[in-house]
């Protein structure tokens, strides 16, 4: 309801300062209407969850572009349009504006029944494509190489170093790994739209597909956290407070089963002095997590396994694996993610764009001295002619005779190209 | 929430406003400000099908038109003070010796 | 029979080479070293001719021929054209023919051109034009045919404007008629390209004919029967060299049908050739055959139709190149151009590309009945009013453009009636005289210019200015009396026009009377109708032809000089005189290689219908008439009979009556006369007819005006305009007098569309921003016109 | 998705090496031009015709290596790496023309080279693009330079108002460019043409309503880029820019402008909605239709107003309309089911021919071309056969190629898109075509006869000497009658025109 509130007089307003704009005489008025025009489009980037875009639409927009429109028509002092000498400059088209007006209403109605027609608002937000990484908790030795229906997940992946995400089309996938030695892992998974997934390798030929939360964290100043079990006894996560004793025990993550995923929590930013200790044996630490660090927005899976050495003997492993959290929809983190990865080549493009325009207007405006000077018939039109102002400074009657004369006479238009 | 369509209307409308004003001033710097104005409203049109769709692009879309929209105004206004220069005036119907 | 067909690159490369050598060193060198460069590019590509005949006439088979560096020409996914030459009878004959004639033509210009500040260039483009119009013939594909055609359309553009830079108007007049020439061939050209696209579409290749494939079966298998039985008699003949032949000719050669050698498979057929793999002709046998039906998408049509529809764009191709209803009105005005170029480009050569493409596609025409009349009404109607119009014209050249259309008629009509050999003699020996009577021409033009320039310097001062003004070294009024001036033009005209006007035994005798005789038969014994119609057209143009070649024979050369230049007006030049005497020489005999059988033993000495079978190697339906006793000698009565009427109305000066001829000054022919005079109005019918249709009505038979009114209407229908829209915008550019023709008259109305179209460009910003604003509305509109449609 | 910056191998920088180091060696051009003194400047077109030179050799390395650069948003398959030749090429011969003329026009900046070669990297970025995004930002790119250049002889009135008319115009044609992008991002939900590709397939296959909107955007975007190339009715801006614009940079945007523009356009028709159908399984697209009526319009007019023309540059203004019309026939062949890739293969092959021939004549424009401007008039043509027989004899190949003569770069051309327009069953089309060409040779003779078959007895004494400008008109004349002549050369390299992306069924 407040939105519709806001979008109805927002909205109005812009309209009536862009007619305002198309009105107005004088190009002052029409440049600050169209500012006006502009700060209300941001409050309705605003209501559309579009926070950057209402940012620089001030900023940049409203702020640096007008004022530019601003100091060039106070430059040429071109507030008004001065009558040209008569006859010149007027398109004598009596049927022009009229059909200007039949041909711009024809197009807000043709466009506007297709709008109309088209109801995009019955359609569903789009699923992204799952992702997926693989991670080698297998063997400290060994390389993992893991592919998902011949798709290359990782390639020789070494110990506990998790791969980059990839990209990959929603569907059931047969995941293989093998290890440099030739032992392979397999099983297959189902991977949906809009999830991010992590293989890990563990054990003796066990291969998890965990899905992990990337969504945005909806708690300011939170991370989320997880923990998967893959060991095959009962694992709890404890916080053992900042003397790390097991006295103030406070159990976060309880009693996961094995080959279980936790929930996922919230926390907030902080240090963290937990442990993994055994839902048996909750006073022995299984896995000592002293001193982490919670770093916000992100979402961490801790995936508990036993791990093989180089001796061959297994000793128990909390792995922390993190990742960012999907920024909020619009914000400006979001809109910088985006402009480093998928936007880049226009970003740069954009860079080159801005680079060119700068040297446009240096080709234009700047003149090099002893070059032609404006004729006379060029200068006949200055909208103040500099002998009145000149007359007016000291003090001659600036409508006199003898301040015209000073000025050359105007040349009649040439008529060229007839 | 306002359905995506009101605000399609809304940008439509200030971009056929926007068509008038390049149709109608004569004015070279309203003309560029009335650019401007359809540049703004595709913009606004941009962020109602991005909240739609839940994608980004709109956004960079949007962001990409805004900083193309600033070189182009920089070029367009030193053009106007060249033309003023030379010529005087920065009415567009005074520039017709190139024709037929 | 050595294998000189792979030789056949060079007839192309070597007058190229000359063009380019006289095109930019020419300008420094003197004329003699110009002159002889041209001649001996043209002669030499003679000599490549008579090399391919000997390999021909020796028994060599077809050869389709793949010029080193042109390898696959076009080459694009499913299309794929190769820069193919195909040696086989027809394309030779029009190389010799080409080659011979533009040989004796070179030489000829040597003479004529002598002086000329422009020299060089004139043999460049000749050079040029040969290149193209040997491309035309050699060409083993449409698109090569195409190229060809558009070249010697450019060289005929080229050659016609030549005299761009005489004086008063004169030379202004020149470029508008070679304007006109190129337009109205592009009018022609829309017709050939649209045939060759459909061809293309319905056959998948352009291809004539693919190696290995024979063009005429039957012809094939019964020469390889006669080959057998001789066959040892002339294996150890040739031995050596049929060895040789067969070594080095494998693959690129068809099916040989002449002493096989080794184990090469001797194929009498094209029966083992898949379908898709055949040329064109080939695989429209195939179509027919099996009634095939051809996709066009959204449609199909059966094969047959097809073959209409292409020969029916063919036929407006050849109608424009080769001069005939309604786009002739090109030629008579193409003759501004030099007189060599008149002979070898506007009547021996280039005007008949039309017809070879007909004969070469007679598969086509063959199946195609409907087109076949058409072809035959064309064909008919042209000779018809070309020999018409000629009776009534006082420019020497003029009489024997029209002349030409009318010949040109009389081989269309062949090509309509099926008699392609007939078409092909008649175009052989057409070529003969029709040059040596322009050459012919263009002596006495000579002549009377020099005569001119010699009473101009006799007089001196005097009168000088006046014959400046008022003398025109080309009509026929002036001359008179000429025989004794220039005895040998004189009796090599004679001989020239008694060939065209088919006296026995020249040349036009016989390939005229081939085409009649086909004519009678064909409506004889087909029941066709178009048989009867070509006989009765063709024997009264026949009559025409005859009677306009003896007046003007009788108007130049017998009575009295009626000028002051033809009194001193005298002979040409040897390098003039000679080409005349050869071509005088091939007048008179060059009817004898097409003997008919059983006529007073000529073919006992020249043999029967040799022409005819030399051709049937590569033109299928070739066939040879019997001689016709009755048709013959009644076509011969008419032509002595019209020649002894003209010599009775023109002879002893009657002609110079006031400059008036004397069937201007009789009451009952005065107004066929006139008729004949204004070219039948032809040119202004076009202009005219909207702006007072009924003031004609009175002066001209009703149902002439009904047809021409007709063939407007319908020519206009093709333009795409509306008959009113026509008739108001048409008067706007007749009373500016922009126009001559109805080429220049859809220039003129083009131009004024454009120009109002050009006004809509003001060079005000905000007009063309509507315009833009326009074009948004349309295309929206436009876009969603299916979607309301389907919406309801 | 997670942030993590795009490893090197990901963005696959190599294969947008052609592209990239242009735009790269124009910033570094621009900086280098500071110490170059200022009667030296034809070294900086020298380095920068070495940076084009560089580019083409890269590009013949890269050329259809089918990959994509910077995350899918650049695509080098051959579609680009033919028309990376034909831009190359192009800016190449212009800056060859550039030299002699800004010298004698008193208007030698090294800006200048520094602009052209910004100006065709967009092109070359806009051929490749694979996103709506970039696209629009790649077309600005290419159009900003330009608008400046041909402002470039300012205080020159002529020019600055070519300048400012193409400004406006141009922004104005883009804002609706950009208006139908949103449309199409807002049927579709995604700028990727790929991934429009299979929006629209489950937009047609659904009946969804979005086929409104998608209508609507492709619509839009089709005036936009048919801005861009001048087709009827968005081409009022062309004469006059031509006209009023410096003659190189004139010759350099009749090309440069269309190459990007087609390029840009093929790829969004033939890659995001080659199945654009408006009921399932129909095998034109929907769009087809509207891009036919705009190339018979633009037929039909270009030809014929051109026929009134006296001035040789608006001369070829409109007959550079007339040929964006014959373009414009392939792309809409390319709207039938299945001739997309030989619809494709045409255009490119027309553009190449396009260059030489269209480059060339503006140059012998050029070269009769006083510094004043005058000069360009059809009548100073009049006797030019016999001042200047090789120039003539080069004007006259180029008017014939033009107007499509067999043995010349245009009637491979025009053949190619005539038989492709026929393949997509436009036989009316095909038929204006050949009929529109009728026409043209109308116009075209008329230089010709004016050259050749005009007395006059006036010596046509050119301008100054001008060995670059005529480097520049050999070139042309090469290219033009190579490609017409040996057309395999053309036609092998066009074959492999594809797009990598190209999910035609």
């Amino acid at each position: 309801m407040t939105e519709l509130i806001v979008f109805i007089v927002v909205g109005g307003l812009a309209v009536a300062f862009a007619t305002l704009m198309l009105l107005s005489e004088n190009a002052v008025h029409s440049a600050l209407s169209l500012i006006v025009t502009m700060v209300c489009i941001a409050v309705l980037f605003l209501a559309l969850n579009a926070p950057f875009l209402a940012m620089i639409q001030i900023t940049v927009y409203a702020g640096a572009i007008m004022v530019l429109f601003l100091f060039v028509i106070m430059l040429l002092g071109a507030e008004r349009l001065l009558p040209a000498s008569p006859g010149e400059g007027k398109v004598r088209y009596r049927w022009f504006a009229p059909l200007a007006l039949t041909l711009a209403m024809s197009l807000l109605i043709a466009a506007g029944v297709t709008i109309i027609q088209g109801q995009v608002s019955g359609a569903d937000a789009l699923g992204l494509n799952p992702i997926i990484r693989a991670v080698n908790l297998a063997s400290t030795t060994q390389t993992l190489s893991v592919t998902a229906n011949g798709v290359n997940v990782g390639e020789a992946l070494a110990s506990r170093k998790p791969s980059r995400f990839i990209e990959i089309a929603p569907g059931n996938y047969d995941i293989s790994a093998a290890l440099s030695d030739g032992s392979s892992f397999a099983r297959s998974a189902a991977l949906a739209a809009g999830t991010a997934y992590t293989v890990v390798a563990f054990g003796d030929g066990e291969l998890a597909v965990i899905p992990e939360d990337l969504s945005t964290i909806a708690a300011e100043r939170s991370a989320r956290f997880a923990l998967f079990n893959g060991t095959d006894e009962t694992l709890s996560l404890v916080d053992r407070g900042s003397e790390f004793v097991a006295d103030d025990d406070r159990i976060v993550i309880a009693e996961i089963a094995p080959g279980a995923l936790s929930a996922s929590i919230t926390l907030a930013e902080g240090v963290g002095n937990w442990a993994v200790v055994l839902a048996s044996a909750p006073d022995t630490v299984w896995f000592p997590l002293r001193d982490y660090e919670i770093v916000r927005d992100r979402s961490t899976t801790l995936i508990a396994v036993r791990e093989r050495d180089a001796l061959g003997s297994r000793r128990p492993l909390v792995l922390p694996l993190e990742s960012e959290a999907r920024p909020a929809f619009g914000s400006p983190r979001a809109i910088g993610y985006s402009l480093f990865t998928d936007f880049l080549l226009p970003f740069q493009l954009l860079a080159v764009l801005l680079l060119a325009s700068m040297v446009g207007v240096i080709v234009l405006t700047h003149r090099e001295t002893g070059k032609r000077m404006p004729t006379a018939a060029n200068r006949r039109r200055v909208s103040r002619p500099l002998a009145n102002v000149i007359a007016a400074q000291v003090g001659i009657e600036s409508a006199s005779a003898r301040a015209d004369a000073a000025l050359p006479e105007p040349e009649p238009p040439q008529a060229v190209g007839k | 929430m306002v359905q995506t369509e009101a605000y399609l209307m809304l940008s439509m409308v200030l971009f056929v406003l926007g068509t008038m004003g390049v149709l109608l001033r004569r004015s070279a710097i309203l003309v560029f400000m009335s650019v401007e104005l359809m540049l703004n409203a595709t913009n606004l049109a941009l962020a109602a099908f991005a909240r739609q769709w839940g994608s980004e692009n709109g956004h960079m879309f949007a962001f990409f038109i805004i900083t193309v929209a600033a070189a182009e105004v920089a070029v367009g206004l030193a053009l106007i003070v060249a033309i003023f220069r030379t010529k005087r005036s920065i009415n567009i119907d005074e520039l017709h010796q190139l024709e037929g | 029979m050595e294998n000189y067909a792979q030789l056949v690159p060079l007839i192309i490369l070597i007058p190229s080479i000359g063009a380019f050598i006289n095109l930019f060193v020419g300008a420094r060198l003197p004329e003699r070293a110009v002159a002889i460069i041209g001649s001996t590019a043209a002669i030499l590509s003679f000599v490549v001719a008579l090399l391919l005949y000997s390999y021909l006439s020796g028994g060599g088979a077809p050869v389709v021929v793949n010029p080193p560096f042109f390898d696959g020409w076009i080459r694009v996914a499913e299309i794929d054209i190769s820069w193919q030459m195909r040696v086989d009878t027809l394309s030779v004959t029009m190389m010799m023919l080409v080659t011979g004639v533009g040989s004796l033509i070179h030489i000829y210009s040597a003479g004529y051109m002598h002086g000329d500040p422009r020299f060089h260039r004139f043999f460049a483009y000749l050079n040029m034009f040969f290149a193209f119009m040997l491309t035309l013939v050699a060409g083993n594909n449409f698109l090569m045919m195409f190229v060809g055609w558009e070249g010697v359309g450019l060289c005929s553009f080229l050659l016609i404007g030549f005299w761009f830079d005489k004086t008063r108007g004169v030379g202004w007049r020149n470029s508008l008629a070679a304007r006109k020439a190129f337009i109205v061939n592009r009018v022609g050209d829309f017709g050939l390209m649209t045939a060759i696209f459909l061809i293309f579409w319905t056959f998948g290749t352009l291809d004539f004919y693919r190696p290995g494939e024979i063009a005429n079966v039957e012809y094939a298998a019964h020469h390889a029967s006669a080959a057998a039985d001789d066959g040892h008699a002339a294996a150890s003949d040739h031995g050596e060299s049929a060895s040789a032949h067969g070594e080095s000719a494998v693959g690129a050669e068809e099916g040989a049908h002449g002493a096989s050698t080794g184990s090469e498979v001797v194929y009498t057929n094209n029966d083992h050739i898949p379908t898709n793999q055949l040329g064109v002709f080939g695989q429209a046998e195939r179509f027919l055959e099996e009634h095939h039906q051809v996709d066009f998408g959204p449609f199909s049509l059966p094969i047959e139709t097809v073959l209409v529809l292409i020969t029916l764009f063919m036929l407006i191709g050849a109608a424009g190149k080769s001069a005939q209803i309604p786009l002739f009105v090109w030629l008579p005005d193409a003759m501004a151009g030099p007189t060599p170029v008149s002979a070898l480009i506007h009547a021996a050569t280039m005007v008949t590309a039309g017809v070879y493409m007909m004969v070469r596609s007679n598969v086509f025409f063959y199946e195609a009945d409907l087109t076949s009349l058409i072809v035959t009404l064309v064909g008919v109607g042209t000779a018809l009013v070309g020999g018409f119009i000629a009776l009534g014209q006082w420019d020497i050249k003029r009489v024997l453009a029209y002349s030409t259309v009318s010949q040109l008629g009389f081989m269309v009509a062949a090509v309509g009636i099926g008699a392609y050999s007939a078409a092909m003699f008649h175009l052989v020996t057409h070529a003969f005289f029709k040059a040596l009577l322009f050459l012919g021409s263009g002596s006495v033009i000579h002549g009377m210019e020099h005569g001119h320039h010699a009473v101009s310097h006799g007089h001196d001062d005097h009168h000088d200015a006046h014959h400046q003004e008022e003398f025109d070294p080309q009509d026929m009024r002036n001359m008179g009396g000429l025989r004794h001036k220039m005895p040998i033009t004189y009796i090599t005209y004679l001989i020239g026009t008694l060939a065209l006007a088919g006296i026995f035994p020249l040349a036009g005798f016989w390939s005229k009377d081939e085409i009649l005789a086909d004519s009678w038969l064909v409506g004889l014994f087909d029941n066709n109708i178009g048989g009867y119609i070509a006989l009765g057209g063709l024997l009264l143009a026949a009559g025409f032809t005859a009677f306009y070649m003896w007046r003007q024979v009788t108007m130049v050369f017998y009575g009295s000089p009626r000028h002051e230049a033809a009194e001193h007006a005298h002979e040409s030049p040897p390098t003039m005189t000679i080409p005349l005497i050869a071509l005088a020489i091939l007048s008179i005999a060059g009817g004898f290689i097409n003997v008919p059988s059983g006529v007073l033993g000529l073919d006992g000495i020249f043999g029967a219908h040799r022409f005819t079978d030399w051709l049937a190697q590569s033109v299928v339906h070739a066939h040879a008439a019997d001689f016709q006793a009755l048709i013959a000698l009644g076509a011969l009565g008419l032509a002595v009979g019209a020649i002894f009427l003209a010599s009775n109305l023109y002879g002893r000066d009657r002609a110079v009556v006031n400059h008036r001829d004397p069937l201007q000054t009789m009451a009952t022919t005065a107004p066929i006369f006139s008729f004949a005079n204004a070219r039948l109005y032809w040119d202004e019918i076009y202009n005219r007819l909207f702006e007072r249709p009924f003031n004609w009505l009175g002066k001209f038979l009703a149902d002439v005006i009904d047809w021409r009114f007709w063939h407007d209407y319908v020519h206009d229908q093709v333009i795409g305009k509306g008959f009113n829209t026509i008739a108001r915008l048409l008067a706007n550019p007749v009373d500016l007098g922009l126009i001559d023709g109805v080429v220049n008259g859809i220039g003129a109305l083009t131009k004024w569309v454009s120009g109002g179209a050009r006004r809509i460009q003001t060079g005000y910003v905000r007009t063309y921003a509507i315009t833009l604003l326009f074009g948004v509305v349309v295309v929206i509109i436009v876009l969603m016109l299916p979607l309301i449609n389907n919406g309801g | 998705m997670p942030f993590e910056l795009p490893s090197l191998s990901q963005l696959n920088l190599g294969v947008s090496i052609p592209a990239m180091s242009v735009a790269v060696w124009a910033c570094i051009l621009l900086l280098i031009d500071l110490w170059i003194p200022k009667d030296r400047k034809e070294r900086t077109a020298w380095l920068a015709a070495g940076g084009l030179v560089f580019a083409f050799v890269v590009n013949l390395f890269t050329f259809n290596s089918g990959e994509t650069a910077f995350l899918g948003m650049f695509v080098a398959d051959g579609f680009t790496g033919v028309l990376n030749i034909v831009i190359l090429i192009t800016a190449f011969i212009a800056i060859l023309m550039s030299i002699d003329y800004l010298r004698r026009t008193g208007t030698e900046r090294g800006e200048y080279y520094v602009l052209m070669l910004l100006s065709i990297s967009g092109a070359m970025f806009m051929a490749a693009a694979n996103d709506l995004i970039t696209v629009f930002v790649a077309l600005e790119l290419l159009s900003i330079p330009l608008y400046i250049l041909a402002a470039f002889r300012t205080p020159d009135l002529k020019s600055e108002e070519s300048g400012m008319k193409y400004f406006i115009l141009g922004a104005f044609a883009s804002a609706f460019l950009v208006y139908g992008s949103a449309l199409i991002y807002g049927a579709t939900g995604t700028t990727n043409l790929n991934e429009i590709f299979q929006s629209v397939d489950r937009v047609v296959t659904q009946g969804s309503t979005s086929v409104f909107l998608l209508l609507l955007g492709a619509g839009l975007v089709l005036v936009g880029l048919g801005f861009k190339v001048a087709v009827v009715p968005f081409h009022m801006w062309t004469p006059d820019v031509y006209e009023g614009a410096p003659t190189p940079v004139t010759a350099f945007m009749s090309v440069a402008a269309k190459v990007g523009g087609f390029g840009a356009l093929l790829r969004v028709m033939m890659v995001g909605l080659p199945a654009f159908m408006l009921q399932d399984g129909a095998t034109h697209t929907a769009w087809q239709q509207t891009v036919w009526l705009i190339a018979a319009a633009t037929l039909i007019l270009g030809n014929l107003i051109a026929i009134s023309q006296t001035n040789i540059k608006r001369l070829l203004a409109y007959s550079s309309i007339a040929h964006a019309g014959y373009i414009m026939m392939a792309v809409a062949a390319a709207g039938t089911q299945g001739v997309g890739t030989s619809a494709a293969q045409a255009a490119a092959v027309y553009l190449l021919a396009y260059m030489f021939t269209n480059i060339g004549a503006f140059a012998v424009a050029q070269a009769l071309e006083r510094d004043d401007g005058t000069g360009t008039k059809l009548d100073d043509f009049v006797g030019l056969a016999r001042s200047q027989p090789l120039l003539a004899f080069m004007m006259a190949v180029f008017m014939l190629s033009l107007t499509g003569i067999p043995l010349t770069a245009g009637f491979i051309g025009k053949w190619l898109v005539f038989q492709a327009t026929l393949q997509a069953e436009l036989v009316p089309l095909a038929v204006i075509g050949v009929l529109t060409s009728v026409v043209s040779a109308f116009y075209y003779i008329r230089v010709v006869v004016n050259m050749y078959l005009r007395d006059t007895a006036k010596e046509i004494v050119l301008p100054g000497e001008s060995p670059r400008l005529n480097w520049a008109i050999y070139l042309s004349f090469a290219g033009t009658l190579v490609v017409g002549i040996l057309p395999a050369l053309v036609t092998g390299l066009s074959s492999s025109v594809n797009f990598t992306a190209l999910m035609m069924p």
